[in-house]
């Protein structure tokens, strides 16, 4: 799946709150440090920064956040 | 006929409210009195509503479980939506504050609504020890068991090195009832 | 229109998700990873056939979107020996925990892997019998506790590669939740060899294995499996303090040998030929 | 027009024709005396027709083969003697639960535990009905004679597709390894049911939804392009676990009425002059053809005694047992066991009718003459 | 005078204590809800008191081990729930018959296959009886109460060394989960029996002879000195393997006769006004307990309603069953399940008593309401 | 008096003798050798105890004069877990069969293997069901014939000393009936191993192996083993063309690591001991 | 009530005779007869004593193993004195020439004595045929089938290659009654 | 069992006619070839030249013969 980084930006960071159950992992795990827990769900605290790495999205056991292509681009 | 009063505890699955009521039963059977408690497993018990149940009597308990409860003490919307239907007309219901009630459930019932998860949380900087506070919320609202022996079954079932913490958490809860 | 990622959408349920998991149990990156690895390969849907056992990681085939089929504890490896034989144009892939497996489900393990049968077999580990509640398992280390084993457990574990190995299955090789792009290439090579596959999945289960063994939250499993996995081609160059509390990672096992499926069916082609020469 | 065969053979091996007559492409299972004809005899002749032969490490994964078998949508079975009866029985019950249709055959031996392991018995009777545990429905057939070892199996196939559940062929060893004349019916002469598949692209395919008027749900086979769950948990219509208190009585109620509400289709019977019986026997496999001949020389001797012969045994013919015992006022159950089909005939026989027990399990088959010894006390 | 204990405690639990009371130090199993409790706090405690606890790697293997652990001299356990009980059974039968005294525990949970896990049933108590291949004795004993749990399976345990055999404790989930008060019993509070062992050096000790007047033969331990021979398949009163029809038939007849000529030992029930009940009440276990709420109730409505709570399953209570339907000219059973425990109350109830049933099987328990609701409609 | 040989007379049932085997089965050779290993070591008659499993080469337990205990197919090391554990003085040996131990039995060998527990396992490998009539069994090798597998044998068969060492086992090796001396030693060092040991003993069913097979009679059978058993450590000097067709004997493991019951009794002491000071 | 005959063969494990008895029933089988045949299995079959019967009747076989004999071949003394007592009084008693028999046998049975091992070894030099040669010897004393069926069931069933030897063993064992 | 040579010879070679079947595995591998098979059972056929070397009874299947001091001397 190796992609361009321009074709990754333009990606999505997309979370799912009530899939979310506030594991922290993608958190701890995030390069960039773009995500927090809020009230035990994630929140992307700095989206701009995100790289778009997809390491949230490999590490969520609950399929919860996750990059996805803009669909209106 | 003996006097039993049966009460249903409902919340999540977290929330230690099946220990609330081993400690609840632990407490009559201090005094002497007759005791059972139940619950509901199953794959709720990760997730969903669950429910734990109390049964004290001063004489023979024949069937264990609890058809029409006298006290429903629930923590979250869900376990009180689920469950509420089957508490006596004119029961008791005691329900965590952030809990939206019906309102003629406030006709049919007994409704005290005290901030248990709250208490716990903020006050007590401690979320776990909710089901202490709603346990001593239940004895000062039913009086089916007396302090002391809430106590003493508290103490006996707490981790070591909590013990004042949880003493606490009871003397909110019954702050709680007095406010 | 259903919820998720992509790969969620295309080949989950999800309709049925959030899933009934802990927070943080590792079984969810797990199970994602072998949508990733069929989604790579470009299987066709429709002939992959997922089949599970009893256990949190057996669920995992209740919401993936296939021909799925949750079997009895520890009977995965036996009732897809019997699908797969039965059609061999379907991919079969057994998720398995590591009581499912090899504990109650040894024998099939042992007798899939001998047969080298073209089944790949994704062992979630998470060391415990999670959905029970925390009773040891094969796969709990000596010492560590289970609800079953409050002194802890006295009984070796099993190295389950090595295992795979001695009964013969063609590839082996074991990652982590943590390493899980890594874990979905092994799935992924294990999916393409025309054999037995076994890939190990370190899982974590931080609500009994953790809390028995004071092992820390979920991200604190992660970070151990993260700080202590080895891999084993590093190894071979280490000296042995500094492979000391690793465990190792990577491809134990990969070798070509004759399919048991394909074999069949060969036999099946002889045969009839014989028959009609015969006639 | 093809003409008739005829041979000698054996009933396990009739068994293996009769499945093969009613379209059997997949066996999985475990050798034990004395069934292990079966196997054998499948492992030479289906790769002749393109079917497949696995011998398995044990019972447990020849049943557990065999659901797969017939999951991936090929016409399964799995033969066996009691110890492997015993072992297969957890899975017995998956296939219950499940709905997978497959046939269970086991030949009966001598037990409890490993006991005469080549001796005959009836012993495993009540076994077939409440060896798993849970409620769950149960088809049990029985032969007495090679002709009807084929012909049970060929049925046997057809009620587990039709009813899309595990159907038992018991036979006792006597059946099993008895050498008999057999005229093997040509392929017109029976019939052959097939499982209901749903429409090819079915968009509202539920699997395990019922279509009105059919009995039990359509089933897709795996790689048919339904992307369907199975499970052995309580499931609902689309075949995924719930809880809930009311999916949970339906598919009981579903499981155990399929087979309830079609008892006049599953139970077949024999009956040999039980119309004026002031003793009827009950007997049934081998043991039913020493009653036959204590029948006919009781006959001779004056004495009106009548044969019922279970061919169904589970469900258990109850009407038509009640009605008997409404005429015959004594009823002698004869089995080569301590006393198991004889329980459901106190269920059902009429109260004022009495029931005697003939049973044996020294190993060796009942012999007419002891029968009617039995006959002559009774009467 | 020790002080009676007084507590809160599981059903579970109490089955372990009891066990332990009883001479429990062995216990091989296999976890499986809702039995787990019951492994798992024999796991805590067997070590403490020297005893011996192992999980083993399947249930097969725990029932195995479980005789195994018996046959070196220990008084042995093992618990499962269902599909455990399923694979026991082969095992269960080889305990059957080679008269190995152990304790097999059965946490009852819906089914059929893996069912609703969590959810109460009475779904096994057919498969208690018949669930191992070839005919076989059974006892089974059933609590409805915590303490209950408890005595019953110091009973389990002194039935199994006295008659040799492995005795079935069911209990449904309701009990196995219930927090109850219990007053334990101290020990001289009940009686523990010990198997018999032969005199140490008796030269003519015969493994499996009955002496004169006993009931079961002695049993020696592995290691006590005496080389004997223990084996499943039938065998003579040294304990080898043999096939004569009269060492089959004696040792059948043995191992029937040791519990069917001892039934009125073994058989234990309790019974609530049924003196001069109209309608009788046959429930057992936790439905028990809903039945004598409903009893209560209907009496105070004027109904005549007695209960019969059978103690002990099986052997089957029908000398008393029967009486009681001289009198009692309506009986309903009351069970989660869809119709066991109802088939032999139809075998010997008087003909002109009628037998209704009310039975569950949706994973929730039944309510004193529900069976009213029966009585009533029976009345 | 009975009759037969000093150790006949000290060791068998010889009552029971002739025993039901063929004529030149190579059952009563290893059984012999048993014996010979058991009189060798002078252990005390009344603590050992022989487990077997169904089968005929289950049948020696019946033979033996010992506590002796025929279990059922496949369930010999399930139940002598439990004899052992219960009766730790007991010097513990099962006598199983290729089809017993290694295909329904499997999992309690695999396990066994891992706890590493201190039971010696004879494993009489005729390479067939001989009992039930010469079907196939996991031991059979690839293309030869069984009553199941008439076109010859489809799956490979295990190498079970590999398995045997992949699950744990501590002391893993293989003989022959016709090298009964060799295999007496290897039995010998099985029983001294504490630990789980599992000694593979080749043995010749001339009746359904050897008819199937067409492998001629005992003395055929016996003279194979003679010609192509191949000592593995003098494999390891030979070129790989002279190995060819040749299997292996020899010890192929052999480590001392912590034996089950034993670490389970330190247990037990260590619990009891903290709780009397606790108290 | 139709006809029926039924035979008892005895000898030892690896005689043949099952296979002897499974050739008897087919030959009736070609004459459009009716036959079953069955066997003793168990542990005996290594050693120790074996049977194997045969029925053959006109009509219908009701219970289809051998109650009493109407033939009984023997080739072993074993065997012999185990199945002697289920032969009809007056029964044919076919036994081997070296089978010892109690005097009063004879009274009761219509013994025929014939070397049928001896000619399979010494005169056929295959000891293996002896099965055949009997059964040839129970179709010339019992006439229930042909020679002619007898020796097509036999071709049909032995190997390949030994067609011939066993048309010889077929031939000597009619000899052996003639004379 | 190292034995002297003298030792050994002092002992006797027996059969046991009844548990012989036959099987020639004894006589196959006497390494001095004095055993042979006789109607099925095995037979002594030079008792001088056994050497006692025990294989025979190493690899009978039958405990059918062996070596046994001689009670007398
Ligand atoms: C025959 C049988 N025995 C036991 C069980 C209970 N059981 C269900 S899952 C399980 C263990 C699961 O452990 P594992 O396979 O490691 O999966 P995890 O839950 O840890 O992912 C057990 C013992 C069962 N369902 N069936
Ligand atoms: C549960 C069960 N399944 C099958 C059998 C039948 N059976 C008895 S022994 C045996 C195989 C024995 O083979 P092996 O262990 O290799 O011993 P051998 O006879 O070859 O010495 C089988 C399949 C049985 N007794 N019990
Ligand atoms: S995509 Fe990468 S950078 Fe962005 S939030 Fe996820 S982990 Fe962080
Ligand atoms: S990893 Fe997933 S479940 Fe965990 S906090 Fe992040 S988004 Fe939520
Ligand atoms: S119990 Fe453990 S394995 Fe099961 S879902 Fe929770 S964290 Fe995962
Ligand atoms: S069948 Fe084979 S293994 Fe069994 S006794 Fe005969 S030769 Fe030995
Ligand atoms: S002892 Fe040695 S020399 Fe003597 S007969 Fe036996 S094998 Fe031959
Ligand atoms: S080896 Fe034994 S059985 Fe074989 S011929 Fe020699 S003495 Fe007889
Ligand atoms: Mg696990
Ligand atoms: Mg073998």
């Amino acid at each position: 799946m190796a992609m361009a980084q321009e074709q990754k930006k333009k990606k999505n960071l997309k979370t799912i709150r009530e899939w979310c159950k506030g594991c922290g992992i993608c958190v701890a795990f995030c390069p960039v440090k773009v995500l927090k827990l809020e009230d035990e769900k994630v929140k992307v605290i700095d989206y701009d920064k995100c790289t778009r790495c997809g390491l949230c999205e490999l590490r969520c056991p609950d399929l919860a956040i996750y990059l996805e292509e803009d669909q209106n681009e | 006929m003996s006097k039993q009063t049966e009460i249903r505890l409902g919340g999540s699955g977290g929330q230690g409210l099946i220990l609330g009521g081993i400690i609840l039963a632990e407490a009559a059977i201090l005094e002497d009195k007759n005791a059972v408690q139940a619950q509901s497993y199953g794959p709720e018990a990760r997730g969903g509503a669950s429910k734990a149940e109390v049964i004290i009597s001063d004489g023979d308990i024949d069937y264990p479980k609890v058809q029409k409860a006298d006290v429903f003490l629930a923590l979250t919307q869900k376990a009180c939506d689920k469950y509420l239907p089957d508490l006596k007309m004119n029961g008791l219901l005691i329900l965590d504050d952030k809990i939206e009630l019906n309102p003629t459930a406030y006709e049919n019932f007994k409704v005290v609504k005290v901030p248990i998860i709250k208490t716990a949380v903020e006050d007590l900087k401690k979320g776990m020890v909710a089901n202490i506070v709603a346990m001593a919320v239940i004895q000062q609202l039913t009086q089916v068991i007396s302090k002391e022996s809430l106590e003493a079954a508290v103490l006996k079932r707490v981790p070591k090195g909590t013990e004042e913490l949880n003493k606490k958490a009871l003397v909110a809860g019954y702050e709680l009832v007095k406010k | 229109m259903s919820l998720g990622s992509p790969v969620v959408k295309e080949y989950f349920r999800s309709d049925r998700l959030p899933h009934i998991w802990c927070p943080g149990c590792g079984h969810g990156v797990i199970m994602r990873g072998i949508a990733v690895a069929i989604d790579n390969l470009k299987l066709d849907k429709n002939k992959v056939c997922i089949v599970s056992g009893i256990g949190c990681s057996s669920r995992a085939a209740g919401y993936m979107d296939f021909n799925t089929l949750h079997t009895a504890h520890g009977r995965a490896l036996a009732f897809a020996t019997g699908v797969k034989l039965a059609n061999p144009e379907l991919e079969v892939i057994v998720v398995t925990g590591d009581g499912d497996c090899t504990a109650i489900g040894g024998n099939h393990f042992i007798h899939a892997a001998r047969r080298n049968i073209d089944i790949t077999t994704i062992l979630f580990n998470n060391k415990i019998y999670g959905m029970t509640g925390g009773q040891s398992s094969p796969a709990t280390p000596q010492t560590e506790k289970g609800t079953t084993a409050p002194y802890g457990t006295v009984d070796p574990d099993f190295d389950i590669c090595k295992l795979a190995t001695g009964a013969g299955s063609s590839y082996v090789a074991r990652s982590t939740a943590y390493h899980a792009n890594q874990l979905i290439k092994y799935i992924e090579k294990g999916i393409e060899n025309k054999g037995f596959s076994l890939i190990e999945a370190i899982s974590g289960c931080p609500t009994y294995y953790g809390r028995k063994n004071k092992k820390g939250s979920a991200v604190d499993l992660m970070n151990y499996y993260k700080d202590y996995a080895l891999d084993i081609k590093a190894a071979e160059k280490l000296p042995e303090d500094k492979k000391a509390g690793k465990f190792l990672v990577g491809e134990f096992h990969n070798e070509t040998r004759p399919e048991y499926v394909s074999e069949y069916m060969k036999l099946v082609e002889k045969v009839q030929k014989e028959r009609s020469e015969n006639e | 027009m093809s003409k008739k065969v005829v041979k000698l053979m054996q009933g396990n091996e009739a068994c293996v024709e009769g499945a093969l007559a009613a379209g059997l492409q997949f066996y999985a299972g475990y050798p034990i005396t004395p069934s292990t004809e079966i196997a054998e005899i499948c492992s030479e002749k289906l790769p002749l027709v393109g079917g497949k032969f696995i011998q398995m490490e044990d019972e447990i994964a020849g049943m557990a083969a065999t659901i797969g078998g017939s999951l991936a949508g090929l016409k399964s079975m799995t033969a066996t003697s009691g110890p492997g009866f015993s072992l297969k029985q957890e899975n017995i019950g998956y296939a219950a639960m499940a709905q997978i249709p497959c046939v269970v055959v086991d030949v009966m031996r001598a037990g409890p535990s490993t006991g005469l392991p080549t001796a005959p018995s009836q012993g495993d009777v009540m076994q077939a009905k409440w060896g798993t545990h849970g409620d769950h429905p149960t088809i049990t057939l029985t032969p007495n004679s090679v002709r009807e070892a084929f012909d049970l199996t060929v049925r046997a196939f057809n009620l587990a597709e039709k009813y899309r559940t595990p159907v038992f062929l018991l036979m006792d060893e006597v059946i099993g390894h008895l050498r008999e004349r057999i005229e093997i019916p040509s392929p017109g002469e029976y019939e052959v049911f097939d499982r209901i598949k749903p429409i090819p692209n079915d968009k509202n395919y539920k699997a395990y939804a019922v279509k009105e008027g059919e009995i039990v749900p359509r089933m897709a086979a795996f790689g048919d392009g339904f992307s369907y769950h199975v499970t052995g948990l309580v499931y609902d219509e689309f075949g995924f676990p719930k809880t809930d208190t009311d999916v949970a009585e339906n598919l009981l109620n579903h499981l155990m009425g399929k087979i309830e509400n079609n008892v006049d289709d599953i139970i077949t019977y024999e009956e040999t002059q039980t119309e004026d019986a002031e003793l009827l026997i009950i007997a049934y496999g081998g043991v039913a053809r020493a009653a036959a001949k204590a029948v006919k020389e009781c006959r001779e001797q004056g004495l009106k005694v009548g044969l019922f012969r279970p061919i169904t045994l589970w469900p258990f013919p109850e009407k038509r047992v009640n009605q008997l015992t409404q005429k015959s006022k004594k009823v002698l159950v004869v089995e080569m066991n301590l006393g198991q089909y004889v329980i459901p005939v106190h269920r059902v026989k009429e109260p004022d009718s009495k029931v005697f027990h003939y049973g044996k399990v020294n190993g060796e088959p009942i012999a007419p003459d002891e029968i009617i010894k039995k006959i002559k006390e009774a009467y």
